[in-house]
Formats: C-alpha cells, sequence, structure tokens
C-alpha cells in the first residue's frame, strides 16, 4: 500500500488590489511557495464571509488564510477594518469551540509585497503542515 | 416568586383593551402542560381574562413577535416586557424590525423564572401540574404520591440566575418599581471554557452540538433572528441546509448564527431556553459578547436604540485577529 | 544602584512617558521657580529619558520645584514633568538619611505667623 | 442641607478666622458643616508618585466618613481641598492604588472614590449658587475693587481638580461679584506665591509673590483674596501693599455674621 | 446550463515550461458544463484570441475559462475578445495558472495538478456567472463648487474654462474667503489682494460661473452624475441685481457700531454693509440683527438713499433647487479658538492677537489702513513676540488643541517678523519656535532671509504665560539653546493658532455622505493616488478641507480637482462597474447592517409593498443599492445576516463553488 505524503490544502482569499497583486508579484520574481495554496480572488477583504470559510474546512481545507491591504490602504478605504473585526471574533470562535487557533490567519499584504506573501504562504503552509489534517472540522462526506 | 400578579397584568390588559389603547395583547397562554407556557395573541378582554396566563415558566420574549404582529393588527398592540426583553426591543427598533407607533410597551418586573429542566432534575420525569406556592413550586407527578415543594431559587433558569439587567431600557409604561443594570457573573462560564485546552473545548462542544436535531427551535425564538429568510432556508445562498447530515454540519449552522447575531445578540437567553436538547447556545453569543467587550470597549445590544453594533463599526486601532491570541496566551 | 533601575522606577512611579515630550520647553517658560534650579523641567524630562539621572539626584533642583502643577497643566504633549521630578525627589528622600530638611532645622526658619501648612508642605517635600 | 467638612491644620491654628467666617457664612446659607471625626492631616502636598500610600491615607479616611454618610466632603483650605481631591481622583482611576489603599487600611468596606470633593466656593457655586447668595448679601460690598488670587491649588491639575477653566477661572470673580464688589482682573492670579520655598529659599518666594501683588495693583485691586493660609502668609510676608484676607471673610462680611465672628 | 469553453495559454514557456498544458485542457474537459478544451501557445495573440472567437461561434459556448497569466493582466483583453464575438464580457473567468502556478512552482506534475484545480474553480465560477451589463447613467453637465475662497475660485475657474457651467456657494456675502483678509503672500511677498482680486472678477465676469453669496447647501440627494442640491440664499434685504454697491446706504447708516467681521471685530461697521472695496459680488447686505428697520420697523433710511431701489426689507430666504453632475468641497478653515489658552492672556489684553489678525492691522485696507498699531491704545509696538504652534501638535489628551500641524505658520510667522522687521526696523522681533518647517519652494531660503538679513530673533522654546501690566506685556518664556528664562516686556503678543476645519464641514460631510477623518478633515479616495476625490463618487475635495495647506499647494489642488471634475462632465454617460451590490428586496429585512458599513452611501431604503399570503399584503423596510454610487467591494454582503445582500461577479454562490471545486 502506498503511503500518500500528507500535503495540506490552504485556501487562501486575496483582495485584487492588494494581495493578489502581490501574489501576482511574487509570481513575477519567482518566489516559490508551495502548491498546496490556492488562491481566490475577491474584491476586498471584507468580501470574505465566514461562510466561505467554514465551507473550506468543511470541504476539507487544512488552513485558511485571508489576505487583504494593510489596514489604512483599502481600495475602498474601510473595507479591511470591517474584515480584521469579523475575522478577530470569528477566529476567537473558532477557538473557542477547539478548532486550531494556527490553522486560520489573516495578513495584510500590499502590492509591493511579493516577497512577503511567499513567505506568508511558506510559512503559512508549514505551520498547518504541522497540525496535520483538518479532523474538527470537516465534512466526512466530502472526504474521499 | 414573581412580585407583580396575574390579575395586576390581566387588569392592565383588560383596561388598555377596553379604552381602546390597543387592539391587541401580546400574552402568554397555557400549552400543554403547565410548565409548556406559549405566546398568543389576545383580542379581546374576555380571552385575556380567561386564558393569559403569568407563572414562573412565562420566560418566553415577546419582542420578536411584534416584528410579525405589527403587521397584522389593526391599531397599536400591548406587550408585556421584562427588563431583558426590552433589550431585544430597542435592538430590533434599532433595525427597523417594527413601527414603534404601532406597541403599547409595558414593562414588568421580573424575579426570575424557572428552568423545568431543573425541575425535572429534583423531581423526575411525569409532571402534571405545577402550582405556585410563594418562594416554592409545588410539583404534582405521575410518579409520586404526594406533590414535591421545589425552591424557585433552586430551579431558576441559568439565564435568570446570572441576570444582567433588572432595568427596562424601553417602555411607555411600567408597572413595579425599575431595577438596575446587574454586574452579573455571566461570563464566568465563557471563561471557565477559555481556559481548557482546545482539545478539552473541542470536545466539550463535540458532545454538547452532536446532540443538535437541527429543529430551528433556537433560530426561531430568537429575537435576533428575524430574518425575512434564513440563510440556511435560502437555495441560492449555497449553504442551504435542513438538516444535519453530519457532525459538521450543526456546527457551522451554530457558528454562523452566533455569527450572524454577534453585535445584535441581547444575551437574552431565549436560544438555550427552547433548546429542546439543552445545548448551552448562549455560550456561543457570550463568547461573541466577551471578546467584543474586550476587544472593543463595552456594548450592550439593544441598550440603546440606534446604537452602531461593533461589527458594522470600526477604528483604525483596532487589534489584529492574531493579537487576539496574543492576548489570551498571556493571560493563561 | 542601576542605572537602568532606577530609570525604570522613576517612570514607573510617576506614570510619565518622557517620549511623548516634542522639546517645545513649554514647561521651562512656565516655571516660576526657574531661576533657583540646575535643571529645569525640560531637562528632566530629557535626562530621565535618556537614562543620566545621577546628576538630577544630586541636585537641589530637586527641592526647588514648588509643586504648583503649571508645567502639568501647560504641555501640549500632557508629558507631566513635575511628575518626573517628584519621583526622582523622592528616589532620592526614601534613601537612608537622605532626608533634606530635619526637624532641628524648622526654628530657624519659621517666624510667628508661619502656617501650619507650610511646616507640612515642606516636610512632605524635604523628607521621607 | 449637611455636608462633611474638613477644616485641616492650619485652621485650627494660624488661620481659625478662615474657618470661622466658613462656618457662620455657611449657616446663614442653610448649609450645616459637620466637621469630620477626628480627622487627621491631609499631608500637606500631594505626592504625584503612584506607590507612595501611606501620606494619602488620612485623605482616604476623610473621603470614607464623608462617603458613610453619603455627604459631599468640602474643604476651604486650598491645599487641603488638592491633596483631597487628587487623592479621590486616584481612588477612581487608579485601581492598583486603590486596591493597595483599601488593602492597607484593611475595613470591611472599600473605598473607590464615591465621595463627591467640593471646594467651598465650588459650594458656593454649584450647591448654594451664585445668585442664592447674592440674595443672602446684606452688606453688599459695593465700590471694592477686589481681585481674586487663585494661586496653584485651586486650578492644577486641571485634569483632575476640574474646578474651572485653569488659565481663565471665573469662579471667584463671580464670587465677588455675587457679594456686589468688582473683581479685578490679572494675570498672574494663576501663578504661585512660592508657596512652601519661603521656608528655604524666601528670596525666591518674596519675587514670586511681589510679581502676584504687583500685578493685581497694577490692574486696579485694592484687596486680594485667597482661599490659601500659606499664599495669605507669603504675599503679606512679603509685604504686600493692598490687605490679603480670606474670602470667607469679605463673604462673612456681605452676610453680616463678621462681626459675631470676632466675638 | 452553461456552455463553457476552457482554453489553455502556453505563454510559449513562461506556463507550458512547468505545466502540461494538454494535460489541463483534457482534464478540465470532464468538467461539468465544459462542451470546448484546447491549448495555444499565446492566448493573447489575435490567433489566440481568434481561436476563442471561432470556438464561441462555433460551439454556442456561453462561458469563457482562460487559462493563463494574472487577470490583471489580460482580463480586460479576453473580455474585449468575448464582446466581440458576441458573448458578454463578463462571462469570462481566468484561471490565473502563471503568476499564481507555473512561476512559484519547479516540478511538472505539481505544476500541472494545481493548474487543473484552478482551471476546475474557474469552471465552476463560470457555470454561476450571469451576462453583466454596466448601467449607465446620464450626467449633468454643471459643477457645484461649495466654498468661495481661493480653493473655490480657482477650481470654478478652471472647469469653465473647460467650458462647463458652474455654481459657488459661499456663506459669505462676498467671495474671496481667507486669502482675501491676507496682505501678503509667502514666499514672494505679493500682495494677496492684488493676485486675488483680478480672479475675483473673472469669477463674477465668466458667463459660465454662477455665484450664490451668502447661501449655504441645505440637501444633498442623489449621486454622481445626478446630484440634486438645494441652496437655501438668505435674504439680504437687498436685491442683488439692482444694487450697483454705491455705497451710499453704508454711509447714511445710523447703526454703525457693529463688529466688522471682515477685520474680524478689530473695528466696526454698518448694519448695511459690504464686506470690503472689492468684494464680489459688490452688493450691500443687511445684517438682521443689527438693523433698525428689521428688528423694529423703525429707520429705513437706506431705502431711502438707495437711487437704484435697491433695498427690500421684506425679502425672504429663498430655496434654489439644481442638479450638478460633481460636487467640489472647498469649504477652508478657521483658526482654533485662543479662549482654552489663556496663559496667553489672548482673553485679557487687547495687544495679544492671532496672526489673522496681525494680517488685518498690517493691511492696508484694514483697520489701521496698514500702519502696525497696538489695539489697545494705536501705540506702534516696539517689541513684538510671535509665538508659534499655539494649540497645533498638542497631546491627544490635552483636550486643548489639535493634534496635527497646521503647516502654514512657519512660513506666515517668517513672513510676518520679516515685513515687520523691514518696515520699522528699530522694532525687536522675537518668535518663538519648537521647530521651524519650511519644505516648499523657495521657503527655507525665506525663512533664512528673515533671519540672516532682516535680523529676527529665532528663539527655540516656548512662551508660559503672558502678563499684562500697565501698557506692557511680560513674556516669561524659555530658552532652550542657552538654558535660560527670558523675560521680555512686549507690546504685541501674536499666536499662531492652529487652524481647523471650517464648522460647515461636518453637516455638509453628512449630507454628501463622505467621510471625515476625527479632525473633521474629509478624507480623500487614497491619500497618495486620489488625492482629490472623496471616496463618495462625484464628490472632489479642494483646498484645506482635506487637510492644512498653504496657497500654492491649494490652488494646485483646485486645478486638480476641478481636471476630475471636467473628466467627469465630458462624459455623456456614465458606465458603471457592473460588478456591485444588489439587494433581494424579499429576503431583506431592512435592518441597515449594510447601510452602515457602506463607505459609498450607495445603500438607501424605502418602505415597499409586499404581497402576503391570503391576499394580504405587507410594507416592509428594503435596502436598494444605486449602482452607480456602488462601487462593488462587498462588505455589505457580509454585514447582511440574511444573505439578502450580493455582489455581482463575486456572488456567495460563486465563490463557494470556487472553493468547493479547490477543496475537492
Amino acid at each position: 500500500m502506498q503511503v500518500k505524503e500528507y500535503k495540506p490544502l490552504i485556501v487562501a482569499f486575496c483582495c485584487n488590489w492588494c494581495s493578489y497583486a502581490g501574489a501576482d508579484l511574487a509570481g513575477n520574481n519567482r518566489l516559490n511557495y508551495p502548491a498546496d495554496v490556492k488562491i481566490i480572488r475577491v474584491p476586498c477583504s471584507c468580501r470574505v464571509n465566514p461562510m466561505f470559510i467554514l465551507r473550506a474546512f468543511q470541504r476539507g481545507a487544512d488552513g485558511v488564510i485571508i489576505c487583504g491591504c494593510h489596514p489604512g490602504d483599502c481600495h475602498y478605504t474601510s473595507g479591511n477594518y470591517y474584515t480584521r473585526r469579523r475575522m478577530a471574533a470569528l477566529f476567537s470562535m473558532l477557538d473557542f469551540l477547539g478548532i486550531e487557533k494556527e490553522r486560520t490567519r489573516v495578513e495584510w499584504v500590499s502590492a509591493a509585497e511579493g516577497a512577503k506573501f511567499a513567505a506568508t504562504m511558506n510559512e503559512f503552509a508549514q505551520t498547518v503542515a504541522s497540525l496535520g489534517e483538518n479532523k474538527r472540522l470537516e465534512d466526512l462526506r466530502c472526504k474521499k | 416568586m414573581q412580585k407583580i400578579t396575574r390579575d395586576q397584568l390581566v387588569e392592565k390588559a383588560v383596561a388598555l383593551l377596553s379604552d381602546g389603547t390597543v387592539s391587541a395583547v401580546l400574552g402568554w397562554s397555557r400549552g400543554e402542560f403547565d410548565y409548556d407556557i406559549t405566546p398568543a395573541v389576545f383580542k379581546s378582554a374576555e380571552e385575556v381574562k380567561e386564558n393569559f396566563v403569568w407563572n414562573d415558566f412565562c420566560g418566553a420574549n415577546f419582542s420578536k413577535y411584534l416584528v410579525a404582529q405589527t403587521g397584522k393588527v389593526e391599531g397599536k398592540i400591548l406587550v408585556f416586557l421584562k427588563p431583558c426583553d426590552t433589550y431585544s426591543f430597542n435592538q430590533l427598533l434599532t433595525e427597523h424590525r417594527f413601527d414603534r407607533e404601532k406597541v403599547y410597551a409595558v414593562g414588568i418586573p421580573c424575579e426570575g423564572m424557572a428552568d423545568i429542566a431543573k425541575v425535572r432534575e429534583i423531581v423526575g420525569d411525569g409532571i402534571v401540574s405545577i402550582e405556585d406556592d410563594g418562594e416554592s413550586l409545588k410539583v404534582s407527578t405521575l410518579y409520586a404520591d404526594a406533590p414535591v415543594l421545589v425552591g424557585a431559587k433552586d430551579v431558576m433558569a441559568e439565564r435568570c440566575v446570572n441576570c444582567k439587567s433588572k432595568k427596562h431600557v424601553a417602555f411607555d409604561e411600567l408597572m413595579g418599581e425599575d431595577g438596575e443594570v446587574i454586574e452579573s457573573a455571566r461570563f464566568d462560564e465563557v471563561a471557565r471554557l477559555e481556559a481548557m485546552t482546545p482539545d478539552e473545548r473541542f470536545l466539550f462542544w463535540q458532545n454538547e452540538l452532536s446532540r443538535c436535531i437541527r429543529c430551528n427551535a433556537c433560530r426561531d425564538a430568537c429575537p435576533a433572528c428575524t430574518c425575512e429568510k434564513c440563510v440556511f432556508d435560502n437555495p441560492d445562498s449555497a449553504v442551504e441546509n435542513k438538516a444535519p447530515a453530519n457532525s459538521f454540519e450543526e456546527k457551522m449552522f451554530h457558528i454562523i448564527r452566533a455569527f450572524h447575531v454577534a453585535g445584535r445578540c441581547t444575551d437574552c437567553g431565549e436560544c438555550s431556553r427552547v433548546c429542546p436538547q439543552n445545548i448551552p447556545l448562549h455560550l456561543l453569543n457570550r463568547k461573541f459578547i466577551k471578546d467584543i467587550n474586550e476587544f472593543y470597549g463595552e456594548y450592550q445590544a439593544g441598550a440603546e436604540v440606534g446604537s452602531r453594533a461593533p461589527l458594522v463599526d470600526y477604528t483604525t486601532e483596532d487589534l489584529e485577529p492574531g493579537e487576539v491570541f496574543e492576548r489570551g496566551d498571556q493571560d493563561a | 544602584m542601576n542605572k537602568n533601575f532606577i530609570q525604570e522606577e522613576i517612570l514607573r512611579s510617576s506614570g510619565v512617558n518622557p517620549k511623548k515630550c516634542m522639546k517645545c520647553g513649554k514647561c521651562s517658560a512656565t516655571c516660576p521657580a526657574y531661576d533657583e534650579m540646575e535643571y529645569h523641567p525640560h531637562q528632566f524630562v530629557s535626562m530621565v529619558e535618556n537614562g543620566d539621572i545621577e546628576p538630577l539626584m544630586n541636585s537641589k533642583s530637586l527641592y526647588r520645584c514648588l509643586s504648583c502643577f503649571a508645567c502639568i497643566d501647560r504641555c501640549p504633549r500632557s508629558v507631566q514633568p513635575a511628575k518626573l521630578v517628584e519621583a526622582v525627589r523622592l528616589a532620592v528622600v526614601r534613601q537612608q538619611g537622605k532626608n533634606h530638611l530635619t526637624a532641628n532645622d524648622i526654628p530657624e526658619l519659621i517666624d510667628d505667623e508661619t502656617p501650619q501648612q507650610l511646616l507640612v508642605s515642606a516636610f512632605r517635600k524635604y523628607t521621607k | 442641607m449637611k455636608v462633611s467638612y474638613f477644616p485641616g491644620c492650619t485652621l485650627k491654628n494660624k488661620a481659625k478666622d478662615l474657618d470661622e467666617y466658613a462656618r457662620k457664612s455657611a449657616e446663614v446659607l442653610g448649609i450645616t458643616l459637620e466637621e469630620i471625626q477626628d480627622w487627621q492631616c491631609c499631608g500637606g502636598v500631594f505626592t504625584t508618585a503612584k506607590n507612595e500610600i501611606a501620606t494619602k491615607l488620612s485623605s482616604v479616611r476623610a473621603l470614607k466618613d464623608a462617603a458613610a454618610k453619603e455627604q459631599p466632603l468640602v474643604s476651604v483650605c486650598s491645599a487641603c481641598h488638592n491633596v483631597i481631591k487628587q487623592t479621590n481622583h486616584a481612588m477612581q482611576t487608579d485601581s492598583d492604588f486603590a486596591t493597595k489603599v483599601n488593602n492597607y487600611m484593611a475595613e470591611e468596606s472599600l473605598y473607590t472614590g464615591e465621595t463627591q470633593v467640593y471646594h467651598y466656593l465650588e459650594m458656593l457655586r454649584d450647591l448654594v449658587g451664585f445668585d442664592a447668595l447674592k440674595e443672602k448679601v446684606v452688606n453688599a460690598l459695593s465700590g471694592k475693587k477686589i481681585a481674586a488670587y487663585y494661586g496653584c491649588l485651586l486650578l492644577r491639575p486641571n485634569g483632575v481638580m476640574q474646578m474651572d477653566d485653569p488659565e481663565n477661572p471665573q469662579i471667584m470673580e463671580n464670587f465677588i461679584r455675587a457679594i456686589g464688589a468688582t473683581p479685578v482682573l490679572y494675570a498672574m492670579r494663576n501663578e504661585c506665591c512660592g508657596g512652601y520655598i519661603s521656608m528655604e529659599s524666601p528670596d525666591l518666594a518674596a519675587n514670586k509673590s511681589n510679581a502676584v501683588v504687583k500685578n493685581a495693583v497694577a490692574a486696579g485691586a485694592d484687596m486680594i483674596i485667597t482661599a490659601c493660609p500659606l499664599c495669605k502668609y507669603n504675599l503679606i510676608k512679603n509685604g504686600a501693599e493692598i490687605p490679603v484676607v480670606y474670602f470667607t471673610e469679605v463673604l462673612a462680611e456681605a452676610l453680616g455674621v463678621k462681626e459675631d465672628t470676632n466675638e | 446550463m452553461q456552455r463553457v469553453g476552457v482554453f489553455v495559454c502556453w505563454c510559449g514557456s513562461n506556463i507550458a515550461g512547468t505545466v502540461d498544458v494538454a494535460a489541463v485542457a483534457e482534464a478540465l474537459k470532464n468538467e461539468p458544463g465544459v462542451v470546448f478544451s484546447t491549448d495555444y501557445q499565446y492566448m493573447c495573440s489575435q490567433a489566440g484570441q481568434d481561436i476563442i472567437k471561432n470556438a464561441i461561434a462555433e460551439h454556442n459556448l456561453t462561458g469563457i475559462v482562460v487559462c493563463s497569466c494574472s487577470p490583471r493582466m489580460h482580463e480586460a483583453t479576453f473580455r474585449k475578445t468575448a464582446a466581440a464575438a458576441g458573448l458578454n464580457p463578463y462571462m469570462v473567468e481566468i484561471a490565473n495558472i502563471r503568476e499564481q502556478c507555473s512561476w512559484v512552482h519547479k516540478d511538472m506534475t505539481t505544476g500541472t495538478e494545481k493548474a487543473i484545480i484552478l482551471g476546475k474553480a474557474a469552471v465552476a465560477k463560470v457555470n454561476l456567472n450571469t451576462p453583466l451589463t454596466p448601467g449607465e447613467s446620464p450626467v449633468t453637465k454643471r459643477a457645484l463648487v461649495i466654498g468661495g475662497g481661493i480653493a473655490g475660485i480657482q477650481t470654478a475657474l478652471d472647469i469653465a474654462d473647460a467650458g462647463f457651467p458652474v455654481d459657488i456657494v459661499e456663506t459669505k456675502p462676498t467671495i474671496g474667503g481667507k486669502m482675501a483678509q491676507l496682505d501678503k503672500t509667502f514666499p514672494t511677498l505679493d500682495c494677496a489682494a492684488c493676485i486675488l482680486t483680478p480672479k475675483m472678477v473673472d469669477v463674477a465676469q465668466n458667463e459660465k460661473i454662477r455665484i450664490f453669496s451668502y447661501s449655504e447647501v441645505e440637501e444633498v440627494g442623489g449621486f454622481v452624475g445626478n446630484f440634486d442640491v438645494k441652496i437655501k440664499k438668505k435674504a439680504r434685504y437687498v436685491k442683488e441685481d439692482i444694487c450697483t454697491g454705491c455705497g451710499a446706504c453704508v454711509d447714511k447708516c445710523p447703526m454703525k457700531k457693529n463688529p466688522n467681521e471682515f477685520n474680524l471685530g478689530m473695528d466696526n461697521r454698518p448694519a448695511i454693509y459690504i464686506p470690503f472695496a472689492q468684494a464680489v459680488p459688490k452688493v450691500a447686505t443687511i445684517d438682521p440683527n443689527a438693523c433698525n428697520m428689521l428688528k423694529n420697523g423703525k429707520c429705513g433710511l437706506c431705502a431711502r438713499v438707495c437711487a437704484a431701489g435697491a433695498i427690500d426689507y421684506t425679502q425672504k430666504d429663498e430655496i434654489i433647487e439644481e442638479k450638478y453632475g460633481a460636487i467640489v468641497v472647498a469649504t477652508g478653515f478657521n483658526p482654533i479658538s485662543m479662549e482654552k489658552f489663556d496663559e496667553f492672556a489672548y482673553n485679557q489684553s487687547k495687544d495679544v492677537i492671532t496672526s489673522l489678525e496681525f494680517e488685518r492691522l498690517t493691511n492696508a485696507a484694514g483697520p489701521t489702513a496698514g500702519h502696525l498699531e497696538r489695539p489697545s491704545d494705536g501705540k506702534s509696538p516696539k517689541t513684538i513676540v510671535f509665538v508659534q504652534c499655539v494649540g497645533s501638535r498638542c497631546d491627544a489628551c490635552s483636550e486643548k488643541g489639535k493634534e496635527y500641524c497646521s503647516k502654514i505658520c512657519c512660513m506666515y510667522t517668517a513672513k510676518h517678523a520679516m515685513l515687520t522687521r523691514d518696515k520699522y526696523p528699530d522694532t525687536d522681533v522675537y518668535v518663538f519656535y519648537i521647530d521651524v518647517r519650511t519644505p516648499g519652494k523657495n521657503f527655507d531660503e525665506f525663512y533664512r532671509r528673515a533671519v540672516e538679513e532682516f535680523g529676527v530673533k529665532y528663539i527655540k522654546g516656548m512662551v508660559g504665560k503672558v502678563t499684562p501690566e500697565g501698557d506692557k506685556l511680560k513674556v516669561q518664556a524659555s530658552d532652550l539653546l542657552s538654558n535660560k528664562q527670558l523675560h521680555i516686556d512686549a507690546d504685541l503678543v501674536v499666536l499662531a493658532a492652529a487652524i481647523e476645519p471650517d464648522k460647515s464641514a461636518r453637516p455638509l460631510a453628512t449630507m454628501l455622505t463622505a467621510s471625515m477623518d476625527t479632525n473633521d478633515f474629509f478624507t480623500e479616495a487614497h491619500p497618495k493616488l486620489r488625492p482629490v476625490e472623496s471616496p463618495t463618487a462625484g464628490v472632489f475635495l479642494s483646498g484645506a478641507c482635506q487637510g492644512p495647506k498653504d496657497i500654492p499647494e491649494t490652488v494646485s489642488q483646485a486645478g486638480a480637482a476641478a481636471s476630475k471634475v471636467i473628466g467627469l462632465l465630458a462624459k455623456d454617460k456614465l458606465t458603471g462597474n457592473p460588478c456591485v451590490a444588489h439587494s433581494n428586496e424579499l429576503m431583506c429585512n431592512g435592518c441597515s447592517s449594510c447601510e452602515r458599513v457602506c463607505p459609498y452611501g450607495a445603500i438607501t431604503y424605502e418602505d415597499k409593498e409586499f404581497r402576503m399570503p391570503n391576499r394580504t399584503t405587507k410594507i416592509r423596510r428594503v435596502a436598494s443599492v444605486n449602482p452607480a454610487v456602488c462601487q462593488g467591494c462587498g462588505a455589505c454582503t457580509v454585514a447582511c445576516p440574511s444573505g439578502a445582500m450580493d455582489l455581482k461577479g463575486f456572488a456567495n454562490s460563486q465563490i463557494i463553488a470556487e472553493v468547493d471545486a479547490i477543496c475537492k
């Protein structure tokens, strides 16, 4: 029987204006990060509904990271401030339910921070990998 | 054990109906059992005199019913509000959920309501009748020869033991004396859970939430859950989910439900009161309230009409989501 | 005593954050005892900030602050220099034998009209 | 109405008249000053250091005594008022300090700054009302040009004292108007007289006191009133060319009870 | 069901080097809805685009997925391609398999696997795409400028110059603002009136510009391109179109003793007045609080002497309603009150003045006809002390002043000091400073000249107390560099008071739903890249309403705001971003959560009647989004508990489909 190497699955929600561009810059500069990271483009980090995050965990994601413009630099002036409050509350709640707090993260990445994007993803993927598979929030039906 | 009597409430309702101030009364009526009190709309003095009930099981928070009833009744509707109900009342006004002009709100004092589960713990099953006997309840069961006397204080609902306020924040008229906001110990249980390891917390919630049968009682009783259509009932929401298929689904339901009411929940405790599985759902709401208080300053939803809920507000100096845990680590 | 320890102690007991100072000198501009002082209020702020506290502790300036609180009220940055002077002074008089005034000195210093308040205040400021 | 009253050491000795006039006048104004039982020295100067506890305990005791009677605490001497008010503020806002104080006192009930602290002037303004005072005046001091000397302790630090605008106060001027005299405005009214420095450095004190008096005289004052025994001492000792009296004295005079007092 | 075509780009070897593009195309063939899948070397090339166009026609495609470089690169290109083939451009989704795949991963297996997943996510999303049409709204080709100072004047002139009509609303009886009160301007020292008044005349004579002086904005409705504004023209009791500004009434008015606002109360004006000689419009105004005729019906002298018959005591406030395409805020600033800074004795002595008062004292048209005289006794001051940073740079908890640097004070103080020394060389001039801040062209040179050529004594330190005594002001100050306390007997003390936004700005911001910072300065849409635009579409910022500014900066910002307005008004129709929020009114609770988080004020509420069971109806409050104002951030969608609010192009269902595809 073949032992499959454990690879964490990470969903990254990136705002269109800063973080998605930061990810592009990481690409332009050929900065490697694990292929386990899959990016979903949203207009602003404040578009990320907690439902999306839970859904990702439900379907087997091992970590979810939300990236937005730095506070004060939001393309929509205030979107990331709402993100900050919502996610602070949500992550604290997930922790309260016993979900490992290392599986969720918010990081501010500007369009100029390709290196930060890659470093963040490397570090996050490593952290999540060290936790092992997400067992506490997954929907077993969805696991093959 | 209530200071205000049924007769006083009936007299008030009848008077307001007769002089035309109101054309309907939102009140409690008997359900199948003595402890199974049901909200009802009374349209006449006769109905009130006959069916109006007031006892230690009248916990139902009527604020929510105003959303539907104010649209149905011609003229004003009389609602009796216990102190904790008035917060929900204000919160719904903040959210424009009913027309204040169509309501005549009478604030009534509350000495705390009984929890039938606690009664059962003492007397066992097969409760036939419960009579209020001043400081205690006289409970007759199928299996006991004589009625059992149960101390009203001993069976008081958790939310009343940890009552956060005896003050009415909204009313047109007040019966009895107004009280004060209370420094309660309502967050102690949350703090206890916070002090556990994540594994212990996970086990705790796994045990609690796995009992959920998705009956939606919590949602239906919650005065913050007054959505015209709940996301979980909406096929377009992509999370539509009528019944739990596995352990994750109810977790998602309860997390999202708590998140949707976060900053708006007044901590009235109806969710836990109506839960047939006795899941301490209010702890999820209190966790949000406690966090919000600690992160963004004290906020009591419904204390004032028109206040801005913390999650639709921000300051540029708010703490980062990551710092939430650094704080926790320091405390631990 | 360790220099950093004293600095920390002074910052802690005074509750002052000298980093807020923008070096405008309004404290010294407002100080009624300026001319009697070797180190002036703004110097207390910057010297404490720099950990240069020894000279302050040895200076008579400590006993010239009148506790008039004018520097506290007029500082545009809410630095509260008087609280620093007070903290340094306490660091000195709390040491053994460092009282600046003793009861023996009193008879020479008073007259018939001297109010009790003067004695009490002076003792409070000059002694442990 | 009844209020708790903290006279302070000087009012029992060198400034007996400040005390006597205050009591007689209060009586006329319908206020009973109930002297705190066994009060002790206020401490003279408020030590701003957060870790200075013992010297503030006597103030806390007085405050607590008033709290037990649910009365506001009134004092006349600027220094006492300043120390008591600052101590009360520390009890309200510095929980660390309050805890230490309460532990030290080891009494059954805790104190966290509930008492309302009034200076006698604030009592006149807020509890009696200057208009009501005006009505009680039998002997209006019309024609008198009086300079109010605030000094430091009534006004500062303003964040705590909250008596009036620390740079442009009006309370004493309004008081002067209420007793029928004319207030004289001058800039040095909120500057220091030299305080306790007169012990060690009489020259500096003389310097400061002279500047105050000179400025008041230049502004046309023919009398200076103060609430502080030390201010009065410094101003007079350094040769004030116009009379310096306690505000309670002119109050008693206006209310027609000055003579009774001297008996 | 969509008919989706998948197009995998090699990008030469950029993608194909790390991703097996053929395998990706093959794998995506089996995804739901996919009816065509291919790969090509350069999809963005003409040939590549033709492949897409042909496939659309051949396979009746309703949706397109291009697996290629970042959408930030070529999304627009492929949307145009789709549109050219008759497909709605918003039926295109891009899977970013270059920047976020081939360029960051090294081996072919990993790259290919990930590319397939990204492709699947894009297919899952496009399956739920709906054709979107950008909303169009007409543009009213008229601009409103609120505030008639130099900022408003310059903006209005520039807009009018481009051929668009402009209205200026000014609360005072004349335009001109603060600049009209100034004497000389730094660093060139040309006289303010000489450069301002010609511009004021230009405004008056420009056919495209209407001036509503003595008027206020009362109400603002509508949105970018279509603002509905109500302007209240206050009764000035003089018929503006008839008054010739001859001034006969002003001379004859018996009520002469009213503080003259223009001279900051340092002299008096009659009840009927023209603020200054070059006022625009040069029309008299009656102060209703001072006029005997208006107060108790006795007098009427001005009406009698008015040859033109312009006086009208019965005039009433008038409301003017007008439509505008763009609104420029130019409400300017005021010096803060010196009430709380009485250690400087501003309330105690007439000879302690603010810098703006000093401007009037040295202005030839001022109360002293330009002779520097002390307000108290008219003597010429021999020693003048300037105090900088009064109320600026204060700590937030000091509750006395402002936290920010007022920016203009260092330069105008240098100007005042220099001009005083120039005109009155026997005067001692001291400037107490904390820092001298002179970034600006020729600014530091100017300050150095004040010191080196004119002998102004700059002292690093602050004034602690000013004591008026006799006819002197005793100034007690610190000289930090020589470590001394100074005592100066001055004749005049001039305070460089901090400046703050005009009080009218706050209510105006509410009307405009434009955001403000904690100091009541208007917030710009982006601090660096959109400095003259408010986040609220169609609202622009000019001058000190956005932050402290000197005249050169104000004028350049005014021009910038004008060019933005011209760019907007030049369009016949505004095409919006179609990816905007919309509310499903059947589910909306009307709770206002969405409105509270909307940075653009795009959400409004209306009471709507809904059919209920049993032929009843119910009136409910529901949200509606103005697509012309919404910028599509999506903050509202998360604030909405019922899920009634969704975002076109990034719908809940679309994002969840992507999540599902990725996590499968």
